[in-house]
């Protein structure tokens, strides 16, 4: 579905990915992990069209997208949940959410995915009139992914949603995204998590300094050993 | 120093605060003695932050009162606060963004060595203590998150305070690199800094905390050791969640 | 003073202040909607005054019917300059309040500039128009017709604008636009095309009062300057964000005009104004409604 | 430890020394009397604009008032003199404290607006300030305050045909304020200012008082500019509020620091170098034809300039190579 | 010998009074015209082509633009002396850059026709090299009070007088200048309203000239203050007794076709007057000479633009030469009878502080779309029209 060759990418002529490719088949759930500053913002940001790539390509479903503008990456059904969040803050909830559907034009269409979003976080429905800015980092990181949901994505990249999350959130999270894996989407997560991610991702990525590690499914990274020693902690 | 040494260095008595209608904190009683590093978690949204808010002078309490080193300094802008020792980190990092790595530590430096050779300096050591010194000349906005929350600590630390308020500077790292990130703090512990911090990650918090604090819903649940209140069904079933139950 | 004299000057400054407002309604939407300074706005007004008359002098079409065309003229004016200029110092990551300040100066001086160019300094005005000198009278208070007609105008003007803003999806995504610019790529929407509308809208705002202007003011290329501090005023009096606000600002504004004018010398009738706005941020550092 | 730094001020220095050499002997050889008149000038917005980047660009509260000082110090100057004999020297002094206390008067209510409210406060400000001086009667009013020339006196500072003093003074005026902000820069007061101006929230945090930083940067900026305005009344020996309070000098203010680089040491003088012999040179070869030809190309020029480089003009030149450098 | 003698013109070329500007560009490139070339108008210098005291050299005129600044119009008078080598400076329109341009010429020794400047504190600064021709506002003003005094004799009752002037040095000097006027000779000013120039609306002004209903109102606006003024009042439907007007705006074409048909019986000063043409018949010539450049007749401005240059021209080719000290001898013993002029002068002759006293004034009405002559009696063409609206 989603498949990114050779990509390369520079801040400022400071190269953060080189030659990075990966691929995600359709209804995975596919998992990056990497240290600090390795370049797994820069890989979905360059997918979602908010870096542009300086070399390589990216094709999602047959089509390529590289160099798009990054909302018409969107529009194009890839959802982006970028580390910061970027909600607008002083919106409610509720315009928050409806922002998400903007694209589509009939309000049947719009509000389709509430449904989901509401069954997954039950917390956004209590706050629906109250601002953005006000709701706790939780809050926030839930109502970041479900406004990411109401664009009706076929591919939802999350970037760390577990940071700033209380642990027992963090699970949920993670339910969460398997939920919406289940719901028929595509997901691609950037964890530091990795125990957790790995328990619900289908297929890891590895990445260090800019390039690819290590791939394979959950079960091979999770036993590897350098990686438990590196990347688990264990 | 007018304070008896046992007394806390921090102490919050019976504090409220009110957004509208909403109680972010109610009748939060707690105090931080000197040297602890002391962990206050709790569920998203439970207060944690607006607390340190409040120990650092950013609002003042709705009601109730904050003592630091012996004193009451409930109406001290955080400026003033800053000035007699107590030093913070933002959760949403706060950068001074058009300024170099270097150049925010300075700032913090400043209000300890007027003497700006002097602040210098120390500002090099802090980065240096806090493994920031690679970046020492790079635009604060060119950081990735995590260096940026390095950079808070490095800038309050420069401010040579007594308490420092840690939110959650140490989220967003891979075990390994969040190993560092304990070390760091107990580094500064050693240096004689009393430590409150806000964290998430269970792994982090349950070895380096002397004692923990759990907020809920604005009220101290429980504190105690940290093994104590790992235990407590209650913090369980508000914060921790089945699978932490079982993990500690 | 008497009775008469104060209930006059009320009346006429509750309809110059609704023809302040409308003035405003478009600042109000590029500044305080998108958080984007015109420092050229005086200068919008200048083209749409121009419009009018030419469009007068030329085929005689009377101001009242040339509005909905220079509102139409005006709203592809806004948008291009959008597309050329605003946008790239919206883009500007390194001082982004100057960049955005100065472009729009630069960009006054020169629509001054042209304007000089093309149709000379000279003063011009729509010598008779169907609303032109007319004045209704009531009980010994004037209005005259085409104040009455601009405040109607800009009434029906603010209400089409607190329900585009508020009741559209347009309106919605305009807002999410100035919280985060960057972020509403995240749902999809065209920040260029929202802003580049935008600023359509609010040029065509202006179009609007500057066609009614024309009918009972003179024209020349720097007639903009009179009312572009008035209309700054206006919008932050008001508060960035409310569209009432500017709505209110703009009533409140031509009140403290009139009002002043009876106490102190006329000549100082923009103090009593400028006093009020100090006064109003004094004490609500937002301005009256202001959501920023 | 860091020598880099060091090095970069120190060089900093040495270049400024340098170039008010270089420009100091200037007029040896350029005898022409309207180019040193727009030197005089240049100079003079040099050292004026480097004085509003102080509050404006350093301190990051932008301020389009800046008139308002610039007048006053005209003003005292030029009313001291006529009316009590005092001498503008004094004159000078004078405008600039009372210029710095006013400033700090209304910085108290006015440090509390962020953003658009508080550069519009500032407008409104010197507008109120512009008006009350035209309807000041013992002022002048509108008729302003025509500075009797009684030839060539350096007590009185009045110099019938030679501009060379002026330059001079316009010369050191530029030197002190380029010095005051390069001292200032790496000073307590200079760190303040940009944390101030990056985060107000995070700079109090940290111990800075951010109201009284503002204060400061307030107080230095309007004592500087008001000299520069008592230099002006001097220069030109006539005054009225339109000429030296209007609203349009207070953007060619702060223009040169905007186009040079605002918050930047070399900014101001960078940018008044370019800016104004243009204005000057557009206004005296183009303008003449009152086809609006000089603002056409002047407004495109600041259009051009603000959209292509945002960082100033300074950018071009790379000042500041320790980007470049820590990036390696 | 040059063939060239070059006079600097320092106007407003650009900013809000840039038209002004524009207009006496073609006033002087008229006189200008005159002079270089043969014409047969009973005109110093307009007989035969230049400047025969120069050997025939031509008049060569350097436009400066001063943007109503007085530091620029400073700069541009500085430069055109050094650079362009001008032996002589007319402007400048705003009286603010009088002060400095002529100060400026003062320093240099370059004699400064103050062309249009109407200022009465401007010949009064010990200025040698300062000269005026045209009359000043106390002058103007004397005229429209010896007016009311005549209009009283004639029985008309004119007791109350209501002033509305600009804040600027214009508007001040005139309305000190009518101020001091009414009282000794016995008006009583009941309002006198200074408003802010080119201000968004006058309406709360025009409503206290509404309520005070003075016999007269003696407005002292620029064009766009006029034109503002006059609507404003039609739409607060007032009809003043009677306007006589300060000139400056109501003598502006496009006051007049803006609002001419509410001007009606406006009377306003002036230094000029067209119905002079069927007296001089080379008034009218030269007037279609000046439309034929600008599209406007002249009006009170460029007509004395355009003496400001023929005097000037007339001293420096009697001066025979381009030195300063000579053109400004020359300037000083300039004697020109009135009938050799455009204007209704009774001559041009300067006093000891540059001011002529000879220029008098005229008080024009505006009657079926004309100016016409109604004040003095000598070169009245008309009775006036009073009360305006009658
Ligand atoms: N806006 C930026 N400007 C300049 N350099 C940047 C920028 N963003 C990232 N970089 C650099 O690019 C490299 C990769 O950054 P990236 O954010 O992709 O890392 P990451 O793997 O997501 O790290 P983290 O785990 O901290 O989120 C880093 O070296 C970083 O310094
Ligand atoms: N300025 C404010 N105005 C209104 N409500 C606020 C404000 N600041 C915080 N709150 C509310 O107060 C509550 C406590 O917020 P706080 O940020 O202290 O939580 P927290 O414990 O730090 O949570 P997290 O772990 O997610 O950071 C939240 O419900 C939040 O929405
Ligand atoms: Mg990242
Ligand atoms: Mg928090």
């Amino acid at each position: 579905m989603l498949s990114v060759r050779e990509v390369t990418t520079a801040y400022q002529g400071l190269v953060a990915i080189s030659s990075v490719s990966i691929d995600v088949a359709k209804g995975e759930i596919v998992c990056v992990a990497g240290a600090n500053g390795a370049g797994k913002s820069t890989l979905l940001k360059s997918i979602a069209g908010a870096e542009r790539p300086r070399a390589g390509s990216v094709t999602f479903d047959g089509v390529r997208i590289d160099g798009k503008p990054q909302h018409v990456i969107t529009s194009g059904g890839i959802a982006f949940v970028p580390e910061n969040r970027r909600l607008f803050p002083r919106l409610s909830v509720h315009d928050n959410l409806r922002l998400g559907s903007y694209l589509y034009r009939s309000q049947d269409d719009r509000d389709a995915p509430l449904g989901l979003v509401f069954e997954l976080f039950p917390r956004l429905s209590e706050r629906l009139e109250q601002r953005a800015e006000t709701l706790s980092g939780g809050e926030q990181q839930m109502l970041a992914i479900g406004r990411a949901l109401m664009t009706r994505p076929r591919l939802l990249m999350l970037d760390e949603p577990s940071q700033g999350i209380m642990p027992k959130l963090v699970d949920e999270i993670f339910q969460a995204v398997k939920r919406i894996r289940d719901a028929g989407m595509t997901v691609l997560i950037v964890e530091q998590r990795m125990a957790e991610c790995l328990e619900i991702a289908d297929r890891a990525y590895i990445l260090q300094t800019g390039r690819v590690l290590m791939q394979g499914t959950a079960a091979e990274i999770s036993s590897n050993p350098d990686v438990r020693k590196a990347y688990l902690g264990l | 120093m007018t304070a008896l040494p046992e007394t806390p260095l921090l102490e919050t008595r019976g504090v409220w605060q009110r957004f509208g209608g909403l109680v972010a904190n109610s009748d939060v009683s707690i105090s931080v003695g000197r040297g602890e590093i002391v962990g206050l978690i709790g569920p998203n949204g439970a207060g944690k932050s607006t607390l340190f808010n409040l120990i650092a002078g950013v609002l003042p309490p709705t009601q109730g009162s904050i003592i630091f080193d012996g004193e009451d300094v409930t109406n001290l802008p955080a400026a003033e606060r800053c000035q007699r020792g107590v030093g913070r980190t933002f959760q949403v990092v706060k950068s001074f963004e058009t300024m170099t790595v270097i150049d925010n530590v300075i700032v913090g430096a400043l209000i300890r060595n007027t003497v700006m050779r002097l602040a210098r300096k120390k500002a090099y050591e802090v980065l240096e203590f806090c493994g920031l010194a690679a970046r020492a000349n790079v635009l604060a906005s060119d950081l990735v998150p995590s260096e940026k929350r390095r950079l808070e600590v490095a800038r309050a630390l420069a401010t040579e305070p007594k308490l420092l308020l840690l939110d959650e500077v140490l989220t967003g790292l891979t075990p390994v690199e969040a190993q560092t990130g304990v070390e760091l703090v107990r580094k500064v512990r050693a240096a004689g800094v009393t430590v409150l911090m806000v964290e998430h990650v269970m792994e982090i918090v349950m070895p380096l905390v002397d004692r923990a604090i759990v907020l809920n819903l604005g009220k101290v649940l429980v504190e105690g050791k940290p093994t104590e209140v790992v235990r407590n069904p209650e913090v369980i079933s508000a914060y921790l969640g089945d699978r932490h139950a079982v993990g500690a | 003073m008497t009775a008469e004299t104060i209930i006059q000057s009320l009346a006429s400054g509750l309809l110059m202040g609704l023809l302040y407002g409308l003035i405003a309604a478009g600042l109000a939407l590029i500044f305080g909607l998108m958080d984007v300074v015109n420092f050229a706005h005086g200068e919008f007004l200048m083209i749409a005054m121009y419009a009018t008359f030419f469009l007068f002098a030329f085929f005689a079409i009377d101001p009242l019917l040339a509005a909905p065309l220079v509102a139409a003229a005006l709203f592809v004016f806004g948008a291009v300059v959008y597309l050329l200029v605003v946008r790239f110092a919206v883009r500007a990551k390194a001082n982004a309040g100057m960049v955005q300040i100065f472009s729009t100066f630069g960009l006054a001086i020169v629509m001054r500039g042209l304007a000089q160019f093309f149709f000379t300094p000279d003063y011009r005005s729509v010598t008779h128009s169907w609303l032109g000198g007319k004045t209704v009278s009531v009980a010994g208070i004037f209005l005259p017709l085409p104040q009455l007609i601009g405040a109607m105008v800009s009434i029906a003007a603010f209400v089409a604008l607190y329900f585009f803003i508020n009741r559209t999806d347009f309106g919605r995504a305009l807002e999410a636009t100035r919280e985060d610019a960057g972020a509403v790529a995240l749902v999809g929407i065209d920040k260029n095309r929202v802003f580049a509308l935008g600023w359509g809208l609010g040029a065509a705002l202006v179009g609007l009062a500057g066609a009614i202007m024309a009918i009972f003011f003179y024209i020349y290329p720097d007639v903009g300057a009179s009312f572009a501090l008035i209309a700054y005023v206006t919008v932050a009096l008001g508060g960035f964000g409310s569209v009432f606000g500017a709505f209110a600002g703009g009533i409140i504004v031509g009140l403290v005009e009139a009002s002043t004018a009876l106490i102190l010398p006329p000549s100082l009738k923009s103090v009593g104004i400028y006093a009020v706005y100090l006064l109003v941020v004094f004490i609500r550092p937002r301005g009256l409604f202001g959501s920023m | 430890m860091d020598a880099n730094f060091a090095q970069r001020r120190r060089r900093d220095l040495i270049m400024a020394f340098c170039l008010a050499v270089i420009a100091a002997l200037v007029p040896l050889f350029v005898k022409d009397v309207y180019v040193q008149n727009i030197m005089v000038l240049t100079l003079m917005y040099a050292a004026l604009s480097q004085s509003w980047n102080i509050l404006s660009g350093y301190c990051g509260q932008i301020s389009l008032g800046h008139a308002l000082y610039f007048g006053l110090g005209a003003y005292t100057t030029a009313l001291l003199f006529t009316k009590f004999g005092v001498l503008p020297w004094f004159g000078m002094l004078a405008g600039g404290a009372i210029s710095a206390l006013i400033a700090m008067a209304l910085g108290y209510p006015c440090f509390r607006l962020r953003g658009h409210y508080f550069v519009i406060a500032t407008i409104v400000i010197a507008e109120i300030a512009l008006l009350l001086f035209q309807n000041w009667d013992w002022a002048g009013a509108a008729l302003g305050i025509d500075i009797p020339v009684r030839g060539d006196s350096w007590l009185k500072f009045q110099f019938a045909r030679s501009k060379l003093p002026y330059f001079y003074f316009a010369l050191a005026l530029a030197c002190i304020a380029w010095f005051v902000t390069w001292r200032l820069e790496d000073s307590k007061w200079g760190y303040w200012w940009r944390a101030v101006k990056d985060n107000p929230d995070a700079a109090e945090s940290l111990g800075v008082v951010v109201f009284n930083s503002k204060m400061g940067a307030a107080a230095v900026s309007a004592f500087l500019v008001a000299v520069g305005g008592s230099f002006y009344a001097q220069f030109v020996s006539y005054i009225d509020p339109e000429s030296v309070m209007g609203f349009q000098f207070s953007l060619l203010m702060a223009l040169p620091a905007v186009l040079g680089g605002i918050g930047t040491l070399w900014g101001p003088v960078l940018g008044a170098v370019i800016l104004i012999p243009l204005t000057e040179l557009t206004r005296s070869f183009v303008g003449g034809s009152g086809r609006g030809v000089d603002l056409i190309v002047y407004g495109t020029l600041i259009v051009a300039i603000s959209l292509a480089l945002p960082k100033g003009l300074v950018s071009v030149f790379s000042l500041f190579p320790r980007r470049k450098e820590a990036a390696r | 010998q040059t063939n060239e003698v070059a006079i600097g013109v320092i106007y407003p070329l650009s900013g809000s009074s840039a038209q002004i500007g524009v207009d006496a560009q073609r006033a002087f490139e008229t006189a200008a015209d005159i002079i270089n070339k043969n014409y047969d108008f009973a005109l110093p210098l307009a007989k035969g082509e230049g400047l025969p005291g120069l050997g025939g050299a031509k008049v060569r005129l350097v436009f400066a633009d001063h943007q109503a600044d007085p530091q620029k119009g400073r700069a541009e008078a500085e430069r055109l002396i050094t650079q362009e080598k001008v032996c002589a400076v007319i402007g400048t329109y705003q009286s603010a850059v009088a002060v400095t341009v002529s100060q400026i010429c003062e320093r240099y020794q370059i004699p400064f026709i103050s062309a249009d400047n109407s200022s009465p504190s401007l010949h009064r600064r010990g200025l040698k090299f300062y000269f005026r021709a045209a009359p000043h506002d106390e002058m103007f003003s004397t005229a429209m009070f010896d007016f009311f005094d005549a209009m009283k004799k004639k029985g008309q009752k004119i007791e109350t007088l209501a002033l509305f002037h600009e804040d600027t040095i214009f508007g001040t000097d005139s309305a000190n200048a009518q101020l001091k006027l009414a009282s000794e000779r016995g008006y009583k000013v009941v309002t006198d309203i200074k408003y802010r120039a080119n201000s968004p609306s006058l309406t709360a002004e025009v409503q206290q000239i509404k309520a005070a209903n003075a016999d007269v109102l003696m407005p002292s606006s620029y064009t766009t203050d006029a034109i503002l003024l006059v609507k404003t009042m039609a739409e607060l439907g007032y009809k003043p007794k009677n306007i006589v007007a300060q000139d400056a705006g109501f003598s502006e074409k496009a006051t007049y076709d803006a609002v001419g048909d509410k001007l009606e019986g406006v009377i306003s000063r002036g230094s000029f007057s067209l119905d002079l043409a069927q007296k001089r018949p080379m008034v009218g010539l030269i007037n279609e000479m000046y439309r034929a450049k600008s599209g406007k007749d002249f009006n009170d401005y460029s007509s004395r633009q355009f003496m400001g240059l023929i005097v000037m021209a007339d001293a420096i080719n009697r001066a025979k030469s381009t030195d300063g000290d000579k053109i400004r001898e020359a300037l000083v013993a300039t004697d020109m009878p009135g009938d050799v002029t455009i204007m209704p002068w009774r001559r041009v002759k300067f006093d000891e502080m540059g001011q002529n006293n000879f220029a008098d004034p005229v008080l024009l009405q505006y009657a079926a779309k004309n100016f016409v002559t109604i004040f003095p009696e000598q070169a009245a063409v008309s009775e006036a029209i009073w009360p305006m609206n009658s």
